[in-house]
């Protein structure tokens, strides 16, 4: 029987242990334990989705019952910020696609300098998302914790073509801004530990660790890098652009 | 026998044989189709578990290893698959549509129906009756009348629960809910909070009283606190001072309320809307969502000022408001109407 | 077969072979560290059994406070809390991670012919994610308990409680995550490391099953971590994301938790039915009857569990045509479970069946988990569940299914891998008796209650009216036999771990892979990695081997 | 051994797969359509389109989001099970969003 065409483990494969110092004792080959290690990732991934798919659902909901008040929340935030940021972050997933391209190419010099660059990125995006962070606060436009609708019921310089809101629509600006930290904080701290993860492998590179044929870390820590900015992706036209041009 | 061994387990058994109990009272009109779809429910669980039961035993008797040493190995039968897939998918597609036809039978009220206003809060039921009749966990309803209850919520989620009524309904905080029944035994029945709410969840119970129409119209004639429902949402239309815009005339800044109950409205953002006890509760506190089209958005919330009992009377004034000349009245006087005083026929402002 | 095959040593003068996995290496630090699947299967045993004490002393109280109508026993606010802790523990606690962190962890590598599981670190980090959400639910109960229920309803939960409910929500947050990352293991798993041979339907029933769980670990529990984090932002910041005031809906709540809980509900049941066909097959000698229509099923229950959860909101005030939708589609999740009830109970016809300890609690699971599955039938029909929501007849439907179906089928797979898992039987006659001292009490137990259910009494009461004690007398009656049926398998198996009859590699002349290894299994599982030629469940290659087993002594 | 099953031809899963690697021309391309999509969304949405503002927004997230899977993340690329996990997850994703907005849209009227 060709036990190769139905089997996951190939007996071919045998006497083949200890040949890659990177291969763990339960996996028979170097490819198999590639393949799992990125099913896996992708299988995390699937939960990340899901986990930022409530918050969707709820943006969704609230943003049908409250449209003049998401309207108006939006208006507040700072565009060049944002386009900013979606700028840096594809800028720093294309570094990190590089970085994983120089680990295949076994190019250490290459695959240090990518990932500085896409850790870069990650520091000045959460910099920006900070400096916007303050700029809510100082607005008191942050729910629960420091808010008032005043910005919402009264027409503001900035903003002079807005209409002001009615007090109850304006309140309901809590339930914009409620979900916009909730979305851009999970994002920020999914970022937070892309970069904390991002120093650790730098220094791993610096070793030369990944430049050696074994390089799931870094293609994972990519996967998980783009997943990151998807969600950004997506984050930017609904938190910023789409009533924009009201 | 048994009074030899345990007097305490026989008295025990004793008391449960004597009154076996299995149902609640059925006291409503809906009781009986719910106990009718319960039995066909209970039916093809027994039949299911009976058939499942005697392969078990059957089989375990007939194939146990002493008499059947050698076992037969069977890979399946696409036939029996079949058969034990298609005939429980028909079984629960019957209570489907069973289920989902008595659901609306207990959710869909009839029109002719006498509403009355239920209130739940941490932890007891108010009851506020349109002619003015205030209970607290308890509730008085005529037979052989259909009762429609518009329900809400101050604080957490509750669920009224009419066991011997069968129906159900969660009380929500911020929206009316309904439910409605037809009672068909005089009696005191229970009232339940079936949904956790809290520290004394269980102490958040009350009775119905289901009353003859005589016993009933003397109840309402006792315990009235002296003005009806309505007439409190007249003192607070006024007192709050929305007869200002809704004055009825053509001038008015905000629109005409007088025998607007029922009918559907123009909204400004172009959709339609039925005026209904839940929209006029909604329309009060957050007016922005329903701007009716042709009205400068200028109503002001009253979110946090009006209680839910005050929403209540207020809706159930708009509802009952069949002409503008008491507001009109109100106004130019600047004073409040005597309350109590019976309008003149032809004026009806109120009707009872 | 493998070259190195021994003769299979005889039952009676069977020896514990020289080494194992549970010799391997000595020390608690051997044991905390360590990275081997049948060791952390031990870890999450001991565990869960731990929590399951917790949750079990928590309903003997329940029980006994509701022995009397006006609930004597205990205050309102204590009995709230500890019907909260029952719950939360019994769910998040025991039943979730008992039959996968335990069972899944030591078997399926075993089964698949696999020496670990693909991530073993990960494996270990999900038993310490376990332990952590543990802890935090602990302090919750030590320092001043909580008392939300286990649902943690808003606006209950967020804005009107005082107790714990942050550190609560935490645990089941950090609990949470271990169950993603096992069943992320276990997929990968199962896909990637499957012996030569090894095909998808050459797979024993229970990997399928666990599968299934597993896809719904994965994809369902994030949407409770986030449905819970924002419950605890709303209670600690103020934020207004379920605040009917700042303009939220409190039933966005019910609608994200439940789409974890209800497919979290066959969490709790698709693996116990994945021990039912290992068991059935067993002691029958015969192959699970259609076997691919019980695959399938337990693959059709977990896509089918995503599309069923409002039918927990029916009379909440959810839209008639979503209650509509949400009921058929819940009538369609029950027509699997009907499918593998009837093919278990056809693998019987033509078999040779012995009675030993693992199939009587099969038997007790049919039965327990036919009537918890037909009276699910009667909360589904819509109609029916406005009387029957929220009252003693759902606590009943999901003890039938959870205590009655689960419990006795991990009761079932605990006794029956106990000899692979120790290397001792069980004292069988005690084994007999424990298993029909459960299926006794628990039926008096919780029988009682679909009549209490039906009658109205509504669940989560601390004092009842009169009327209803005496069902309510029954059924604390039979929690304490019920109670002797967990207390009394407790002792005797671990008295077996050291006085038990030494079981040799294959007691119940089993035809899965792992029954091919001496036990208690080799660290490494297989000496080489095993190639198999044989379909699931293949007594007859069985027969024909049976005298050279790979094993090691 | 024996000859396959018919078992084993229903088990098709693809096992060993061919690494690809991708040529960073194809991720220079990839990174100035995503430079391209930001500007071209942030231009669109100064203009007034109604409920094609939404509608053209959504597309190039949408269209963002695939181009960075399929050749950042590789999925192109990748093994029939990688792509069924990704579709798998998106599709979890969507019921969420579509059987609990379902319940939203057709309640009565307006929130309720």
């Amino acid at each position: 029987m060709d036990s190769q065409v139905i089997a996951t483990q190939p007996t071919s494969a045998h006497g083949e242990h200890g040949h890659s110092p990177h291969l763990r004792h339960h996996f028979a080959t170097v490819a198999q334990q590639r393949e799992a290690a990125s099913f896996g990732m992708w299988l995390f991934l699937l939960t990340e989705i899901m986990f930022f798919g409530g918050m969707f659902t709820a943006y969704l909901i609230y943003r049908n019952w409250y449209y003049p008040a998401f309207v108006a929340g939006s208006h507040w935030m700072i565009m060049w910020a944002g386009t900013l940021n979606t700028t840096v972050l594809i800028c720093s997933s294309f570094t990190m696609a590089m970085g994983v391209y120089s680990a295949e190419m076994r190019n250490r010099k290459a695959l240090l300098r990518y990932l500085f660059i896409t850790l870069c990125f990650g520091i000045v995006f959460l910099g920006i998302k900070a400096y916007e962070w303050h700029d809510e606060w100082e607005h008191h436009h942050v729910p629960g914790l420091n808010f008032s609708i005043n910005d919402f019921t009264h027409v503001d310089q900035r903003y002079p073509q807005d209409k002001p809101l009615a007090p109850d629509m304006a309140e309901k600006t809590q339930a914009y801004f409620s979900l916009y930290f909730m979305l851009t904080g999970v994002h920020a701290l999914h970022m937070l530990v892309g970069v904390s993860i991002l120093v650790v492998l730098l220094f791993h590179a610096w070793r030369g660790a990944y430049t050696t044929g074994h390089m799931t870390t870094i293609e994972n820590f990519g996967l998980y890098w783009h997943f990151v900015d998807i969600v950004w992706i997506f984050l930017f036209p609904l938190l910023y652009l789409i009533s924009r041009h009201q | 026998m048994m009074h030899y061994i345990s007097p305490v387990l026989w008295q025990f058994l004793q008391k449960w044989l004597h009154r076996f109990p299995l149902f609640p009272p059925e006291a409503s009109t809906i009781a009986p189709y719910t106990d009718e779809f319960y039995f066909y429910l209970l039916l093809i669980s027994l039949v299911g578990t009976g058939i499942v039961v005697a392969m078990v035993v059957g089989f375990s008797v007939l194939y146990r290893k002493e008499r059947n040493p050698e076992a037969t190995q069977i890979e399946g039968n696409t036939l029996l698959e079949a058969t034990w897939t298609i005939i429980p998918l028909g079984l629960f597609l019957i209570a489907f549509v069973w289920g989902a036809l008595l659901y609306f039978r207990i959710y869909n009220p009839p029109t002719n129906a006498m509403n009355i206003y239920i209130v739940g809060k941490q932890w007891m039921w108010k009851a506020e009756h349109p002619g003015g009749q205030h209970e607290i966990n308890a509730l008085h309803v005529p037979i052989n009348r259909p009762v429609q209850l518009t329900m809400i919520s101050q604080d957490v989620f509750h669920s009224f629960s009419i066991p011997a009524f069968r129906v159900k309904r969660e009380v929500i905080p911020g929206r009316y809910t309904t439910v409605w029944f037809q009672v068909t035994q005089p009696g005191t029945y229970h009232l339940f909070c079936t949904q956790y709410c809290g520290t004394l969840h269980s102490q958040m119970i009350g009775e119905v009283v289901a009353m003859s129409p005589e016993d009933y119209q003397a109840w309402t004639a006792t315990s009235t606190s002296g003005s009806s429902l309505a007439q409190n949402g007249e003192r607070l239309f006024a007192s709050l001072g929305c007869n200002q815009c809704h004055s009825g005339s053509p001038e008015a800044r905000g629109p005409n309320l007088a025998q607007m109950y029922g009918t559907k409205v123009q909204l400004a953002n172009g959709s339609t809307a039925m005026v209904d006890d839940a929209f006029l509760r909604d329309a009060i506190l957050n007016p922005t969502l329903h701007q009716m089209a042709g009205f400068a958005p200028i109503m002001p919330t009253y979110q946090g000022q009006v209680s839910e009992e005050g929403l209540i009377s207020l809706v159930e004034y708009i509802k009952n408001l069949n002409s503008n000349y008491r507001i009109q009245q109100t106004l130019t006087t600047s004073q409040i109407q005597p309350t109590g005083a019976a309008p003149a026929p032809g004026q009806g402002t109120v009707k009872q | 077969m493998s070259s190195t095959s021994i003769v299979l040593p005889d039952q009676q003068t069977a020896t514990m072979p020289k080494r194992s996995y549970l010799n391997s290496s000595y020390g608690l630090k051997s044991w905390l560290l360590t990275l081997d699947h049948k060791r952390i299967a031990i870890l999450y045993l001991i565990t869960t059994v731990f929590f399951f004490m917790i949750g079990g002393t928590a309903a003997a109280l329940i029980r006994l406070n509701l022995l009397t109508p006006g609930g004597e026993l205990m205050s309102a606010d204590t009995y709230n809390k500890v019907f909260s802790i029952h719950g939360l523990i019994m769910v998040f606690f025991f039943l979730v991670p008992i039959a996968p962190a335990v069972l899944g962890n030591f078997c399926i590598p075993l089964m698949i012919g696999a020496k670990d599981v693909a991530f073993p670190r990960l494996n270990l980090t999900s038993w310490y994610l376990f332990v952590a959400g543990g802890l935090l639910e602990l302090y919750t109960i030590i320092w001043g308990g909580i008392d939300t229920g286990w649902t943690f309803t808003t606006p209950l939960s967020t804005h009107y409680v005082n107790t714990h409910v942050i550190s609560g929500a935490m645990g089941i947050f950090v609990a949470g995550f271990s169950s993603i990352l096992t069943g992320l293991n276990f997929i990968v798993t199962i896909h990637r490391l499957r012996a030569p041979g090894m095909t998808w339907f050459r797979l024993p029933l229970f990997i399928w099953s666990y599968y299934a769980t597993s896809i719904i670990f994965v994809l369902a529990t994030p949407v409770i971590a986030i449905a819970l984090a924002l419950v605890m932002l709303e209670r600690f910041t103020g934020i207004g994301v379920f605040d009917p005031a700042k303009g939220g809906d409190p039933l966005l709540f019910q609608h994200l938790f439940w789409f974890y809980s209800h497919p979290a509900v066959y969490v709790m049941i698709l693996p116990g039915m994945g021990v039912m066909s290992e068991v059935v097959a067993c002691f029958s000698r015969k192959r699970v009857f259609g076997y691919t229509a019980v695959g399938f099923s337990s693959v059709a229950i977990a896509v089918f569990s995503f599309f069923v959860w409002a039918h927990h909101m029916f009379i909440m005030g959810i839209s008639n045509y979503s209650a509509l939708v949400f009921s058929l589609m819940t009538m369609l999740v029950a027509v699997p479970s009907a499918i593998k009830i009837f093919n278990w109970s056809s693998t019987l016809y033509k078999g040779s069946i012995s009675f030993d300890t693992p199939i009587l609690y099969a038997f007790s699971f049919i039965g327990l988990f036919t009537i918890g599955g037909l009276t699910g039938v009667f909360l589904a029909a819509l109609g029916m569940n406005i009387h029957l929501t929220e009252t003693y007849f759902i606590v009943a439907h999901f003890h039938y299914v959870m205590v009655g179906g689960m419990v006795s089928a991990v009761m079932a797979g605990l006794h029956f891998w106990w000899p692979k898992i120790t290397g001792r039987m069980y004292p069988e006659m005690l084994g007999r008796l424990a298993a029909s001292i459960l299926f006794i009490g628990f039926n008096l137990t919780f029988f009682p209650q679909f009549i209490l259910g039906y009658m109205g009494m509504p669940r989560r009461y601390h004092a009842y009216p009169p009327e209803f004690q005496i069902l309510n007398v029954l059924s604390t009656a039979g929690a304490s036999v019920l109670a002797i049926g967990y207390i009394l398998p407790g002792i005797y198996l671990l008295w077996s771990l050291k006085y038990g009859k030494i079981a040799g590699s294959n007691p119940w002349r089993a035809p899965g892979l792992e029954w091919q290894v001496q036990s208690p299994p080799l660290e490494e599982n297989f000496i080489e990695t095993p190639v198999v030629d044989f379909e699931a469940y293949d007594f007859e290659w069985l027969a024909k081997h049976e005298n050279e087993v790979q094993t090691v002594g | 051994m024996t000859e396959p099953t018919r078992h084993d031809q229903l088990d098709l899963e693809p096992t060993l797969y061919e690494h690809h690697v991708v040529s960073p021309k194809v991720y220079l391309g990839v990174f100035g359509a995503l430079l391209c999509f930001t500007a071209l969304t942030v231009a669109a949405s100064y203009l007034e389109l109604g409920v094609f503002n939404a509608v053209v927004a959504i597309a190039i997230a949408v269209t963002k989001a695939v181009l960075v899977i399929l050749f950042f993340m590789h999925i192109r690329y990748s093994s029939r099970l990688l792509k069924l996990t990704v579709a798998s997850g998106i599709f979890t994703f969507l019921v969420l969003i579509t059987l609990t907005l379902s319940d939203y849209i057709s309640r009565a009227w307006g929130l309720w």
